[in-house]
């Protein structure tokens, strides 16, 4: 894998929200295929990261290459200009993400939530897309709702849907933002299953930011630990947990323990 | 008048009919339960017009207020609505000789309890209301003879003004006398009495009136009148409605235009 | 003596008038509507701001005045309308301002992770548009329209200005000719509500049949 | 037509007295508005499913009618059984009926937005119905309510020309009035026009910061 | 302990919602000054328990009576007429109830959320009920904040706050829903170390539900595992988590615990 080329490579990147600093000159690399989970406090930045990633908000300074390719800059003749919506559009097939609350599209059906992507971005015809829809959907256990509106669905359900529609136009890297914390406790085991499963089997370039450790843990072949929009630690899930190094890493793990984590 | 107003009437005779605008106010027009239009001032102007070989008019009712902007804005071809003719209006549009004539009569209760003769006495009585159309001849004469503004009331149409003066909101509705005649006829209400004419008001008359600019059509409009106040029919058409033909063809559209 | 038969014919002319210039101007309204809601939240500045200046002239200046432009002013520019044309112009316009802010309000109502959700599914604006904000927005919407569309029901009473024989109108000339006022005003207040009611019942079962197994789209 | 600067000064006091009607009739119609929408909230909130029921109906025939019409009734038809009211005061009653049923729907919503949770809150804390409603309920619900209020009212102004029709000399009615004597038009009604844009303008303003100052309660 | 009457005494029970009906015949009795924690699926009824105690619903069938007094009835002539309001508002005054999402009053200040309710209800004059909610504020940890309003605080404070609120009408029973899960993870911590203090200082009678089976297992005297409405079973806490008797309650823990809660 060291061989390789990183997938995507963040240089010294800065983000404030009005005087806010949440980034500072944050850099970090992930190699193709790679499974990372991003721990840390809350506010600590690691949405933002996601977010950044899925352009979802812009950055003020740095760098990001994604797959060998700038991200918010574009070459012409030599020179690094900022990014049109046309290179963003380009460049956004590479990711998908998946989001806490699911934001499924209430007014459409399981089937046209997963299928309307690849219709409208690639002119996938509607049999091909539904085909492949249907596999997706089997893979996450859903393929009996696919005529089912999402009020109809539990958040465990809505949930498995929503990684169908990221995975329907087939990114490269995928992006998970506490997918089962607005989950009932119950439900969340369901979810996690169709996420193990998604990591052993697939070479999917995966980061995920959560707040169970446990899962973070099995799931992941590095974990980040951020804090105050900087890595404070990284290393094999065994190292993070069972040894921290860092005073501020080992804090965080002794307070999640305490309110009734598991790691 | 040059080819450009000429063209005028031929265009009027092409299309087949005039526009006119009148208003909602019998018995200067009327408009029956079928809802064909009929009284003084249209029925004249749809005999002189099948004279000039156009052969019908399309009236329709329009607020007064919307008459004179229509007219310049194209929308109507005359107006004959019982607009009487004074200096300032005759600036305005190009009137026809004098068509219908009427002198101002007011509505009071029953009696007369404030006996008035004149707007005079209006505007001596401190109490007294007097009711009349917004802008219309009868505002003027009230303001002019010192009654004061808020003590003139705006209604907006005649049964408006015979309900105000019923339910003794006014203590007198000034209109011409043919109009108040009618109002008091519907009523049918005992406990009204017509003042008219009122004392020191003159006599005033309307005619058909054009746009600025359409002084030939107006022109030919003329000659058609003059001929049929001569045959008599100009008399038969409006006497039923109880105008005076002779005071029409006594007076003329320079001594109205120039009155003070 | 009086011959009520042939008056209230009369006023159901007047109502024709009144149900022809509700639907048309209506539709005008819906078109105006939408062009200047969405103009409302567009990139482009210069868009922006003639949706924005559209939407606080004709919110600002009161119906009867636009309603004498239409019709008295616009000649003097070349531009002749009929007295139909003018009441649908002026009453759409009017109504399609007030509108205009209830589509801005829906569209901006639907919550910001659907737009994302548009993003990360890498759709063109136009797109997410089209597919996910204004079908979800269309609900938020139709409640507003319907009092909208009964607000331009109860403004056609003003085109008596301009000589439209509408319901008020037809009302004044019968009531002119009769010398009878609670006759006339009590029919046309009772047309008057019986459209409202049609409206709002309209309304009613659309929103409903297009809410079927939308539970959650609206708070 | 040409515009005439001259007749525009010569015609200004005049206008300007009915300007003064204007809001005089305006402010005293929003009081009566703010007090009878509050009166049927309340109805319609009552348990008694007589009460709520009436007035229900009542305030969607009064929603769904043209206050024009209605104006005319309180004018012309209520004398006949003997209610005779001075025009100002039958134009603010009108004013008042038709726009309280507007508010009403205001105060319905600015009560149902207060969360749940604070009515089980008060009774947690034990606090009576009347306490509910005083200390924790209608101090939540009014600020939101305030820049919806305004607005009906902003509104209610841009309808005061229908007082004409009850001979009230306010703003359009002066304007008529001297356009009428004139045979002028344009510069009257214009400047009619231009009064209510600026008035307006002035309010849209104002009820930016009403929004700001009061439009959320931070939670 | 079980020589005293209960202080709660549930009699057959029931109530719907519409059609659906989630308790059925439900009847318990909680002795003064036990701790108890109400465990078990969502849906189960834990929250509909807690507020037919606070009469925020109203019962179809049943009695219930607090401290020898009947909540829902009166006695007038040894008949069992439906309670007034004044039966009920007499009631109240010896049960609080803390919210899983607080409902602070967010236009009245710290200070004022919690004098509120003595100064009205009991007409307590301001200085002693100010004396008071200073005592109970110093106690949550919150004496610093007490000028600023709801807003300006975190979850954690916020939910402090609500429980000095509940605290200052002195209460007999004190009922708490899920007071911890609408809190930022980290900050979970804070509210607990309260409650474990409030159980462990007072002698008020307490009924907890809660998700976090480790705040359970260290806050209850006794737990009950609820499903569909009824108590499936009921022990102390070692025996309920270590040793669950009926295969439902043994389904249950294995999914929370596999979801990554501790235990
Ligand atoms: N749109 C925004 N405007 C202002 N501040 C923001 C915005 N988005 C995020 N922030 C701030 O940026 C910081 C980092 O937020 P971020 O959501 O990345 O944290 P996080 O690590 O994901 O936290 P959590 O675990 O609570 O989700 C926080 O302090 C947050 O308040
Ligand atoms: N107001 C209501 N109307 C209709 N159904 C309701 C209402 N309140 C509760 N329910 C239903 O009653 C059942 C029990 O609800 P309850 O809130 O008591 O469960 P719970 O055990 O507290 O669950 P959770 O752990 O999710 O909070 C649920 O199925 C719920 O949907
Ligand atoms: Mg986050
Ligand atoms: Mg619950």
């Amino acid at each position: 894998m060291s061989a390789s080329a990183p997938i995507i490579k963040i240089d010294s990147i800065s983000k404030s929200f009005g005087s806010f600093k949440v980034l500072d000159g944050l850099s970090m690399q992930v190699m193709p295929g790679e499974k990372l989970a991003l721990i840390g406090p809350s506010g600590s930045g690691k949405t933002t990261i996601l977010r950044i990633l899925m352009t979802l908000e812009r950055i003020d300074g740095g760098h990001i290459q994604i797959d060998g390719e700038q991200l918010y800059h574009m070459e012409r003749n030599g020179q690094l200009l900022p990014a049109d919506e046309r290179h963003l559009t380009r460049m956004r097939q590479k990711i998908g993400m998946v989001f806490q609350l699911f934001n499924l599209f209430p007014h459409k059906c399981v089937m046209d939530n997963v299928t309307l992507a690849p219709m409208l971005t690639k002119g996938t015809p509607r049999a091909a897309a539904e085909k492949r829809a249907m596999e997706l959907l089997e893979m996450v256990g859903m393929a009996d709702k696919a005529k089912n509106m999402p009020a109809q669905l539990s958040g465990g359900q809505k949930q498995r849907v929503a990684i169908a529609r990221a995975l329907a136009l087939s990114p490269k890297i995928m992006l998970f933002d506490e997918v089962t914390s607005a989950l009932d406790p119950e439900l969340v085991e369901e979810v996690m299953n169709v996420m193990r499963k998604l990591a052993a089997e697939t070479d999917m370039t995966m980061l995920l930011v959560t707040h169970e450790m446990g899962f973070a843990h099995d799931f992941a072949d590095r974990v980040l630990f951020f804090d105050r929009g900087r890595i404070v630690e990284e290393g094999k899930p065994d190292e993070i947990f069972r040894n921290p190094k860092q005073e501020r890493t080992q804090g965080f793990l002794k307070k999640i323990i305490a309110a009734g984590h598991r790691v | 008048p040059g080819s450009a107003d000429d063209s005028k009437l031929e265009q009027l005779k092409a299309q087949g009919f005039a526009r006119l605008a009148i208003a909602n106010e019998p018995p200067y027009t009327a408009v029956a339960a079928d809802g064909k239009v009929s009284g003084a001032a249209p029925d004249v102007a749809r005999e002189i017009f099948k004279r000039l070989g156009v052969a019908d008019v399309a009236a329709s009712i329009s607020e007064y207020g919307a008459m004179i902007p229509g007219l310049q804005a194209g929308r109507f071809d005359v107006v004959t609505a019982g607009l009487f003719m004074k200096p300032e209006r005759c600036a305005a549009v190009a009137y026809s000789e004098p068509v219908l004539c009427d002198a101002e009569a007011m509505l009071v209760k029953k009696g007369n309890p404030k006996g008035f003769k004149s707007y005079e006495d209006v505007a001596k009585d401190t109490t007294a209301t007097i009711g009349a159309p917004g802008g219309g001849t009868e505002e003027k004469l009230a303001l002019n003879a010192g009654v004061p503004r808020d003590r003139v009331i705006v209604v907006p149409d005649g049964q408006s003004g015979v309900k105000m003066l019923q339910d003794g909101r006014i203590d007198a509705y000034s209109l011409p006398v043919l109009s108040i005649n009618d109002l008091v006829k519907k009523a049918n209400d005992p406990n009204l009495e017509v003042i008219a004419p009122v004392q020191g008001a003159p006599v005033y008359c309307d005619g058909a009136a054009f746009k600025k600019g359409d002084e030939a059509l107006r022109d030919a409009f003329d000659v058609e009148l003059a001929k049929m106040k001569k045959s008599g029919e100009f008399a038969k058409i409006i006497e039923p409605y109880g105008f005076s033909a002779a005071a029409a063809m006594s007076t003329s559209r320079d001594k109205l235009c120039a009155a003070k | 003596m009086t011959q009520w038969s042939g008056y209230f014919g009369l006023i159901l002319q007047g109502a024709l008038v009144t149900i022809e210039l509700t639907l048309m101007g209506s539709v005008l309204a819906l078109i105006m509507a939408f062009l200047a809601g969405m103009g409302r939240v567009s990139r482009f500045f210069a868009l922006r701001w003639l949706a924005t200046a559209y939407i606080e002239f004709f919110r600002g200046t009161s119906i009867f005045v636009q309603l004498f432009w239409a019709y008295f002013v616009l000649p003097f520019i070349g531009i002749s309308l009929t007295p139909l044309q003018a009441g649908v112009l002026a009453l759409g316009l009017n109504v399609g301002a007030y509108a205009a802010e209830v589509v801005r309000g829906a569209i901006q109502s639907i919550g910001r992770e659907q737009y994302e959700a548009c993003t990360a599914l890498n759709l063109g604006r136009w797109q997410g548009m089209r597919h996910i904000i204004l079908p979800q927005a269309l609900l938020v919407m139709l409640p507003t329209f319907g009092n909208n569309a009964i607000e331009l029901l109860k403004a056609t009473a003003v085109v008596s200005l301009i000589s439209l024989t509408d319901l008020t109108f037809q009302a004044q000339v019968v009531r002119a000719q009769t010398g009878n006022t609670l006759v006339p005003f009590t029919t046309i207040l009772i047309i008057y509500f019986i459209l409202a009611l049609l409206i709002s019942w309209g309304v009613r079962s659309l929103e409903r049949r297009m809410a079927r197994g939308l539970d959650g789209v609206r708070a | 037509m040409e515009w005439d600067w001259n007749f525009v000064w010569e015609i200004m006091p005049t206008l300007i007295q009915g300007v003064k009607i204007t809001i005089l009739a305006t402010l005293l119609g929003s009081v009566l508005a703010a007090i009878v929408g509050l009166g049927i909230a309340l109805a319609r909130r009552s348990p008694n499913k007589a009460l709520s029921r009436t007035v229900g109906w009542a305030a969607e025939f009064i929603r769904g009618t043209p206050l024009l019409v209605q104006l005319y009734f309180i004018f012309y038809v209520l004398p006949d059984i003997g209610i005779l009211l001075p025009p100002l005061v039958a134009g603010v009653i009108g004013l008042g009926l038709h726009y309280g049923t507007y508010t009403a729907e205001v105060y319905r919503a600015g009560i149902d937005n207060v969360p749940r949770g604070q009515w089980e809150a008060a009774k947690a804390c034990n606090l009576s119905a009347s306490q509910t409603w005083t200390h924790i309920i209608i101090p939540q619900a009014i600020p939101p309510m305030i820049p919806a209020l305004a607005n009906y009212f902003i509104a209610m102004f841009k309808e005061t020309p229908l007082l004409s029709a009850i001979t009230v000399l306010e703003l359009m009615n002066q304007a008529k009035s001297v356009a009428n004597t004139y045979y002028r038009y344009i510069e009257p009604i214009t400047l009619v026009g231009a009064f209510f844009l600026v008035i307006s303008l002035f309010s849209v303003v104002l009820l930016r910061w009403l929004e700001r100052r009061y439009g959320k309660i931070e939670r």
